[in-house]
Order: structure tokens, then C-alpha cells, then sequence
């Protein structure tokens, strides 16, 4: 189609100052290093009011340790570490939106000190670790492999194309569950 | 003003002074018109309004409010009550400071103001907008004893605004190239990915929500519109368009927003929402007074996958079921009305829905999404929804065999 | 916060900063979420509101506002800006105290409560409201400056109800009757009339309006819903219907609502609203601040008798015509949003729209209308409506040859 | 169709209540009397205040009187006497909606007073005349036959159906008429 020549050209700076997104291979990220003991004392001052000391979460603000084994069980814990599968990601999130209320607020090395805090709280990195843009990529996340591209389509869809029966479909009918035991709607 | 006629026993109703009495209302003036230039609802409907559950979330920020669809009826959700989800708070953005920036693969990136988006050819369509963390407090059984809160993250509005197709032509996208990322302007958005296919289909860059702007909570001046897909992808405050070739994996579509099955493994980019319908009312906060006789069954279904074709409604859980009366020929990816008119017994009832839409797809009970997913999917729950509607016309949530 | 990026002549465009700098909203927390349980729109909207013209009318009890239609698009008109029109105020009229008598020709004289309306089978459907006034103030030649006050006395909701056909079949209507009269719970309701074949077709006794409840100034609890009949039909506050075989000529329908030929005979029970249509943006209140180049010309077209099949946009007051794309397949009765995208090469334009329903109905020019009825019948003005729209891009209500 | 079984009985008395409404014919209007002049009294104390002491109206409040013999012409004025076409109109109409403001304060009597004060503003009836509910109906207006039925579908239908005009449909087009010349636009 004919463009309408409507907007106006980015320029390079306008693009730069919003092209942040970091992906999975560490494309995005910018150059810059820092280490998992300054990334402690960051954390210490910028985060752990909400994620704790150890980042093990404070009250109903999130954990971002722990969990590992978990997602396979009935109650899976799902954390930085026991869950999200690369650790670029990890860098992208907490330069744009932490500290929460505050965020953009961060210097490229206080987030690669940061996210090496984080990995080391995780055990996925030593206490000594710095990062940089060229070894935050090589970090292996232990859920690397933990996801799948949906598909309800091939997995599920024959399951619910029959036609569903109208009369007599079962001999009878139990209550197993009540919403009033649990009550915890809002008054 | 006025006491209800009472019944007398044995005798003759008394006259109902409501209507034998001149009652103020029809003697004096009401207010002028324009007296709220834009108006409120009456203050009689204090309650019909949208809600939250505070230990949901650490704080209101990053948090849900859920449309009160319990009191509502027909299939359009005014602006003022319908469903709130940010991450970090709704924010105010003045149209004269919105830009949007579409880049990446293009041949040229380009900064587009609020004034240009109103030059492109624009559409209008009705769609529904569904968390898909909607019911996922219900995934692992009753809880949450209301319609509003157990399937109140949806919305259904009428949007207009620019198809995303025409802004990506616009900058000459790579049309090698598969992906989409879109972001917000708001603190929390690190985006979503979306297959640049359903980019070019029906996506809009909306400005107009109901027919005026869109509220600031719904992403003023400008939100995306994602007919089908979970609540998450319909960006708000919409800054940034990139053409990509591989999606971006950011936090909303990794640690949030994936499905997890069985075996640990979970399942990423689940964008299409399901066929679902629920019981709007009677439900637990909408119990029915009026005892046994004429009773209006009305509930909603949606299919992110097509139309609606049939809805099913069962009075004994599932043993029979009646088709519905639908209110209109259902649109795609639009909320639909069910009706059934019922002649109650006055005995209890366990009433629960079934949707079915033109793609064929029957909606499943929770029990076969457990089978087939396990307990810790969570997401897209569309699972039937049961009502236990007791003698006296009060209404629990419930799970049944 | 932050300047528009300057154009630096002969140069590179300076970066805004408005894109280099982070802007509070992407820092800091936005409102919570149900910062307000029920929301109005963004204070920067302010401006997109119902408007009176105070020298129309004695005082504001009696009188009308207008939507703002120049600032809305799509088809759906939010209950908070949708034209108000009152004879003496809009009455506040509690649930509780709300009784519906359906008397006169029937076996069975009854009275309703609000809750026994719910118990019937109800359905759901848009339609517009238009008063049969809406642009009476055009009929002699361009007056007022504004779509909004040319053609804002219009509005189009989705309503939900039960038919009037149940509460006339529950009262056992005398079957050989051929009229019903209607009237409202406020003081200035002497009803109106309606034939009988009307009340049993499509009129609707509605309780919620897009999927709530109504609005005070819009008949709560209760009003009719007259599909493509003019607005005055449309009774609010409603309390009684009664059965009778003539029409009652009340003074709304002999004083006010008849429409007075060149002989001085006026005709008498002209309800249903002819087909068509108005350009809503660009208009004297929406003039193109931006140039030449690529113009979105947005409106709206209805019919009282059927659906809107085509609608036809000329830019030089009627030398050729250009058909326009309707925004959605149309519904009978009910608003059709309407878009030309054209390149406006930056001179003077006269903008007209022309629209046509399904029964063959080609909307008249005002002289056709002036030809066939003469100066004096102001209600049912359908007339085509013509903008000029200068090369400064400000827009003025003009009358053309 | 089998009724629902809602709703209940109106009692005879909650009908007579709200069934006020009064037909051309007269039919609806209760036992009563009023003579013009007691009404002239009547009028000055609750009506002239807006619509003046002789029913001319003031301000922008409507006028009740005089137009005789304008409705075909370029300015017609529609009043009581000009233009409506049956007397128990007026007394169903003041009945139930005036006083503006305080409304369904009269006693019947009270309002066939008042009917008969304007109907002689009007000289539609002598300045002495007493109206009752047998005598009202009797009253001639002058405007009786000046209403037909809506007969858009056979008068007009015809003129605006042909297939439009598409190009070339005029030579020129003139601008007769500006809404700005006007300035009656609210700012
Ligand atoms: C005032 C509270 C607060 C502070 C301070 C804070 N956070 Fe957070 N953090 C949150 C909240 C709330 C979320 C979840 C946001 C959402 O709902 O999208 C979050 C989410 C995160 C997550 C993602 C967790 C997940 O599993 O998805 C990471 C990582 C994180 N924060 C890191 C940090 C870092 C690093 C800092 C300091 C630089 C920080 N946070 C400061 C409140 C806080
Ligand atoms: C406070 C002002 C006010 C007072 C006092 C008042 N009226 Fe009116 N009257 C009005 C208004 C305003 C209207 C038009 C109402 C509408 O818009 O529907 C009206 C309309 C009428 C009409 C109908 C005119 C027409 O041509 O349709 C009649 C007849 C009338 N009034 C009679 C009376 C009588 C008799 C009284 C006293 C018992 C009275 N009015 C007192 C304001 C007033
Ligand atoms: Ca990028
Ligand atoms: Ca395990
Ligand atoms: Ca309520
Ligand atoms: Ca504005
Ligand atoms: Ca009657
Ligand atoms: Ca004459
Ligand atoms: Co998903
Ligand atoms: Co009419």
C-alpha cells in the first residue's frame, strides 16, 4: 500500500532512548558491568524493603528466590530462580520497572550488579560473580527448557468437539466444594 | 415516600398509596437538564460498581479491580465499571504528550503523534477484553462466592481506531519478519509479543472506547485492541511498535502470563481465550427474592476463537441440559447474552453453562481441564461455573461431581 | 512536562524529549486501581459534554441538552453524555417506590413492581433515540454552529427489557383494540399514544441501558424503548400503558410532536424517524487542525423504518458523491458510523452526507423537504446537512443551493 | 399465551387514582364546574406569573392566547385557541401538569375554572361561562379539523426514492445561508 506520509522519522537518539527491550541471547543489552556484593548493598537500599534481605519477598510483594523442584508439584513456587528461563530478562525488568514506584531510576552497572545479586541469591551464580553484557547471556537458567509454545490446538481441541450430551448425562450430582468454607470473598 | 400496600389476609388488597396518593415526583420538578453535563449513575446503584479483593495483591497499583457483571445486563460494559488491571497504576498521559514510535524491522522507523493517528482510515467493532487470570482463583475449586469476582476481569466494549496493519505499512515493515512487540508508557510495561499475523488481521490502535475517549484506566489516550486475546496483550498507554523477528520472552510473557502443565513444563504464549460462559444471575450476589415461579436466567459467554453459536444451560448440574435463548446474533470475539426462561419449583437448583462456538469448540468442565492440564495451569480458566440456588433463593459458589 | 520536538529548518529534527527524557509517568505509580469504583472520563475531556442553548427554553426543567456527537465515534453513546430531554425535570424515582399499571381494554388490570419485571423473559437490542425536534431549530437554514446542537438530540444505547407484548398478554389485552397510551411517573407526562401493532412488534419496557442500570435523567427505573419512533414515544418514569381503542390526543401529540403543512393542516402521529445521516467530524465544533493531506471524515446515519444500507459523502456540496464505508454490517433502528478517507487538497470544501435504508429511501435535500411540506414543519427536519470547511480547516454550518 | 402469574389486581381505586387521562370526546373528565371568572382569579394567582395576566405569555414562557388565522402562514402561532383541536385536551393537560412546578395541587372545579377563563382569553366562550364536564366536550376549537393523519408513506415516499445522482448532479453550488451571520451558537 502507498504510505500516507503521516508521522515523521525517529530519530537515532529518540529510538535508542526507547529500543530497551533486552532478548533471550542478551541483544538489547548495553554495555556495562557490575558485581553481586555491590548489587548486595543496591539491594539492600532499593529493594529489599519490598523483596527482603535475601530477596526471599516481604509479606505479599514477591520472592525472587527458591522453588526449585517445584513446578512439577502440587504447589509449584515460582521465582527468578526456579522459573524464568534466561537471565537477560531478568536484567530487561528490573531496568525498566524496578524499583517499583521509582523505576528508570537505575544505571546500566547498578542493574548488572542487581541481577548478579539476584542470581547469586538463586545459587546460579558465586557470591564473587560480575556481569557484564557479554557473560549475562551464558548464565543457564534452570527452567531454560521449562516452556512450550501452546498447544491447545493439537493437545486439547479434540477434546471438547464432541457433542455434548443434553439428557441424562449423569446419575447424579455432589457438591465437593463450597465457596462459603473457604470465605475469603469480600464483604 | 409512601409504605408498599400491604396484603390483608381473607380481604380485598389495600390500595397502594404509591399510586392513590400524588407522590412528589409527579408534582414537582425534577433536575434541569445538563444538571451534570456528564453524568453518574444514580446513587441508587451505589452498589453496581467495580470492585476488588484485597489480599490478592501486595498493594492497589499493581492490582485488579473486577466489573460488576452480577448486575449487569445485555452485553455492552459501560467505561465507569468495567474491569482495571495495571501493574504499575493507571496514568495520566495528555494526548498533546502521547507519541508512538514504530520501528525495529521497517524500512522507516517512525514517531507518530495523537493527531496523526486520527488521519488513518479508522474502524469500529464491538470486542470483549478477558484477563486471562480471569476465574484463576477458581481453577482448583470454589472460592470466591460472586459472579463479579470469579469472571470479572471482562470487558466488552466498542472500540475505534487505527488498524495496527495500516501503521505497520505505514513504516515499511520487513514482512519476513513474524513478530510484534508492543509496550506502554507506564513504568510496568516491558511489553508483550504478538505474531505479527494477528498483527495485519483485525488489531487496532484504539482511541475511543464506547463510542468517546478512552478513560485513563483503560489506557487514555491510546490502548491496543487484541480481538481474542488475554487482557495482558491489549497494551494501554501504547508507545512502542517493534517489528521483530523472534519475540522479545519479556517478564509478562515468561514468569507471568504461561500456563503450567503437569509435568512442570508451561505453556507460553496462550493468546487465544477459549469458549467460557457463566450464570450472571441469579449468582451469590445476585440472590433471587421472589420465590418460586417465573425466573430469569441471564448469563454471558465469549469465544476469543469465533462466535458464539449455543448456549446450554443446565438446572441439575449437568444432568439436563436446555439451549439458551441468545439476545442477538453473537459477533466474533464479542460477548454474547444468554436468556432462559425457567418456571421454578422453588426446589434447590445447581445451574451451571455451556458455551460452544463456531470454531466447534464445547466449553469443557473444570474437571477435564485438570485432567488435561493438571492443577497448576491456572490461566485460562473457562471451565464451567456452578451455582448452588438454595430454596430461599440465596446463591453459592460450589464445585460438583 | 517536556516540549514537542521543534523542527529545526534545513536540519535534522531536534529529538523530543518528550521520547529521550523518562517521563514521570513511566517512573512513578499511576492511581491505584477502583481509584474510583465507578469512573467518569479523564479531566483533559472535559470539554466532551452535554450542552443546552439556554435561549431555546423558558428554563432548564423544560428543555433539552445535547450530545456531543462532533467528539464521539463508533455507534454506542455513553448513558453520561446522551441527550437529556425533560417537561419538567428529570424525577428521582426509587426502585422500591416504582409501580407499572397496564389497564384500560384488558381482562386483568395490574399493577408491576419493578422485581415482577425482572421475572419476565427479557430481551436486548440498540436502538436510537432521537427527538423528533433533532435538527428542527435547521429546518428555515443553518442556525446553529455545531453538530452538536444541529444534531445532538440523538442517542443510541443498548438497551435491555421485556417486551411490551408480554405485560399486555399478561393483562389479557382486549385483541380488536387498536391503541395504547403511555405515560411517565413525572408531572409533566400526559402521554403519548401508540398503535397497538407498534407495542406488540418491537417496543421494549427497559430497565438498563449499555448494560446498565438507566440513568436517572434517562427514565430510571423503568422507560419505553420505541425502536426508530421518535423520541417523545419514548416514555420515561413509565407508570402506566392502558388499552384503548382511539388514541387520547394529549396535549404532546396535538399541541407539540404535529408537524403544520404549507395549507396549515398538520400532520398528526408522525412517528417514525426518516432515514438520515450527518458528517459528526470535520464540524464546526471538530475543524482539521492539521493540514492537507490524508482527512478522516466520520458520521453518523440511521433510519426509523429499516437499516442503513448505503451512505454516500459529497466534498462539493452535491456536484458528486462518493459512497462511504460503513463501519459495521447496520442494524435496524439503530445508529451506522460511517467513514471517508479522502486527500483533502487544503481548499474550501461543502460536506454533505446522504444516507439510504433498506426500504429504498433516499434521504432529501431541505429544499425537497421545504418543496413537499413547506416552511412551518420543524419536527422530522431530515434534511442533508452541509458543512463548509475552509482551507484554514475551521468548519461552518452553511446552507447551499 | 399462558400469563405469567405476575404482577397483581389493580384495585378500583389505584386505576381511578392514575386513569385521569381525558379523550376528545370528553370521556375521563370528572363531575365538576367552573365558571371563567372565578378562573380569571384563579389564573392571576397561579399562572400569570408566567403566562401573563391575559394568557399572552411571559418571556420566553409559552402564551395561551391569540393566532388565529396564522398556521398557514410564514409565522404561525400556535396557542390553545390557534391550535389545539379539542377542549378536554386542556383540561387533561392543566390537571395533570400545571401548575409548572406545582402540579396536581386543582380541584376539578378549580380547573374547569381555569379552562374557562383561557377558552374565553381565547373568545373561544363568553366571559361568564360555566363549564362542566357535560358542557366542556361541546366546546368547539377552532383548529378541530386542522389535524391529518401521518401520510408521509403516501405523500413523499415517492419523491425520495429514485436511484441518487453520483456525478456531475449540479454546475454549481452557491452558499445561501451561514450559521455565523446568524451568531446564535452558545460559546
Ligand atoms: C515498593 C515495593 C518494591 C520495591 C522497592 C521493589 N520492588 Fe520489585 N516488585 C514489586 C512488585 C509489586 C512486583 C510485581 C509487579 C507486578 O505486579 O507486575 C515486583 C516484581 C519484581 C520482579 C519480578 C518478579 C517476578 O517473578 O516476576 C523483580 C525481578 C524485581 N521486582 C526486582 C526488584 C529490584 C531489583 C528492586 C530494587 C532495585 C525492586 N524489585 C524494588 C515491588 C517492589
Ligand atoms: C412557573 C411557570 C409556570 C406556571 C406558574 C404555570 N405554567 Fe403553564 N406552562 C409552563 C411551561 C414551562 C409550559 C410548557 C411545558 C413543556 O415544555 O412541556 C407550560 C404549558 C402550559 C400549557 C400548554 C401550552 C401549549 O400550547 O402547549 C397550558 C395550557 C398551561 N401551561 C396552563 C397553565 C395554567 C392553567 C397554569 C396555572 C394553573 C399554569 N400553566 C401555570 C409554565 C408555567
Ligand atoms: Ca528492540
Ligand atoms: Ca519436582
Ligand atoms: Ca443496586
Ligand atoms: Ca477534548
Ligand atoms: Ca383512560
Ligand atoms: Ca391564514
Ligand atoms: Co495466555
Ligand atoms: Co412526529
Amino acid at each position: 500500500a502507498q504510505p500516507f506520509g503521516l508521522g515523521r522519522a525517529a530519530t537515532p537518539a529518540e529510538i535508542a532512548a526507547w529500543d530497551v527491550d533486552v532478548a533471550p541471547d542478551g541483544s538489547g543489552l548495553p554495555p556495562g558491568q557490575g558485581g553481586a556484593s555491590r548489587g548486595e548493598a543496591l539491594f539492600a537500599d532499593f529493594c529489599a524493603g519490598c523483596h527482603g534481605d535475601f530477596a526471599e519477598g516481604v509479606g505479599r510483594w514477591p520472592g525472587l528466590i527458591g522453588g526449585y523442584g517445584t513446578l512439577d508439584s502440587r504447589d509449584p513456587v515460582k521465582t527468578v530462580g526456579s522459573f524464568w528461563p534466561y537471565a537477560p530478562t531478568l536484567w530487561d525488568y528490573v531496568n525498566r520497572s524496578m524499583p517499583y514506584g521509582n523505576a528508570q531510576t537505575l544505571a546500566p552497572d547498578d542493574v548488572y550488579a542487581l541481577v548478579a545479586y539476584i542470581l547469586s541469591a538463586n545459587d546460579l551464580v558465586g557470591p564473587d560473580t560480575h556481569l557484564t553484557e557479554k557473560t549475562l547471556p551464558n548464565v543457564v537458567m534452570p527452567n531454560r527448557h521449562g516452556f512450550a509454545r501452546d498447544d491447545r490446538g493439537k493437545a486439547e481441541r479434540h477434546l471438547w468437539r464432541a457433542e455434548p450430551c443434553m439428557t441424562n448425562c449423569k446419575p447424579e450430582v455432589e457438591i465437593r466444594m463450597r465457596a462459603t468454607d473457604l470465605d475469603v470473598t469480600p464483604k | 415516600t409512601g409504605a408498599a400496600a400491604a396484603m390483608v389476609a381473607g380481604r380485598a388488597r389495600a390500595d397502594d398509596t404509591l399510586i392513590t396518593q400524588v407522590q412528589p415526583w409527579s408534582r414537582n420538578l425534577g433536575d434541569p437538564v445538563a444538571a451534570a453535563p456528564y453524568g453518574l449513575p444514580t446513587p441508587h446503584e451505589f452498589d453496581v460498581v467495580r470492585r476488588t479483593v484485597d489480599w490478592l495483591t501486595a498493594d492497589a497499583y499493581s492490582s485488579v479491580s473486577f466489573t460488576p457483571i452480577h448486575a449487569l445486563d445485555g452485553t455492552i460494559t459501560p467505561q465507569g465499571c468495567a474491569f482495571e488491571r495495571h501493574h504499575s497504576g493507571a496514568i495520566d498521559l495528555r494526548k498533546e504528550d502521547y507519541r508512538l514510535m514504530v520501528m525495529g524491522d521497517v524500512a522507516r522507523p517512525l514517531v507518530f503523534t495523537y493527531a496523526d493517528l486520527e488521519r488513518f482510515p479508522r474502524d469500529t467493532r464491538v470486542a470483549f477484553c478477558e484477563c486471562a487470570a480471569n476465574s484463576g482463583m477458581e481453577w482448583r475449586g470454589a472460592q470466591l462466592n460472586g459472579a463479579q469476582y470469579s469472571h470479572g476481569m471482562i470487558h466488552n466494549m466498542e472500540y475505534t481506531g487505527v488498524p495496527l496493519r495500516l501503521l505497520l505499512e505505514e513504516a515499511g515493515y520487513d514482512t519476513s519478519r513474524r513478530w510484534v512487540y508492543v509496550e506502554g508508557a507506564d513504568a510496568a510495561s516491558n511489553g508483550r509479543s504478538i505474531p505479527i499475523k494477528k498483527a495485519l488481521d483485525d488489531v487496532l490502535v484504539a482511541f475511543k472506547a464506547n463510542g468517546e475517549a478512552l478513560r485513563r484506566e483503560h489506557g487514555y489516550p491510546v490502548r491496543l485492541v487484541v480481538p481474542g486475546f488475554e487482557g495482558n496483550l491489549w497494551i494501554k498507554w501504547l508507545r512502542r511498535i517493534e517489528v521483530r523477528d523472534t519475540p522479545v520472552h519479556s517478564r509478562e510473557e515468561t514468569s507471568k502470563y504461561t500456563d503450567t502443565l503437569a509435568d512442570g513444563i508451561s505453556r507460553q504464549f496462550t493468546f487465544a481465550m477459549d469458549a467460557k460462559s457463566v450464570i450472571t444471575a441469579p449468582s451469590p450476589q445476585a440472590p433471587v427474592r421472589h420465590g418460586d415461579g417465573p425466573l430469569v436466567i441471564s448469563g454471558l459467554a465469549w469465544s476469543g476463537r469465533g462466535a458464539i453459536t449455543r448456549v446450554d444451560v443446565t438446572l441439575d448440574g449437568g444432568q439436563n441440559w436446555k439451549v439458551a435463548r441468545l439476545a442477538a446474533p453473537p459477533a466474533p470475539m464479542a460477548l454474547c447474552r444468554f436468556y432462559l426462561d425457567v418456571a421454578w419449583d422453588g426446589a434447590e437448583m445447581l445451574l451451571q453453562s455451556r458455551a460452544i462456538d463456531d470454531t466447534g469448540y464445547v466449553q469443557p468442565t473444570k474437571a477435564q481441564l485438570h485432567a488435561a492440564r493438571g492443577m497448576n495451569s491456572t490461566y485460562h480458566n473457562n471451565g464451567i461455573q456452578t451455582w448452588l440456588m438454595r430454596a430461599d433463593g440465596s446463591v453459592e459458589n460450589v464445585e460438583v461431581s
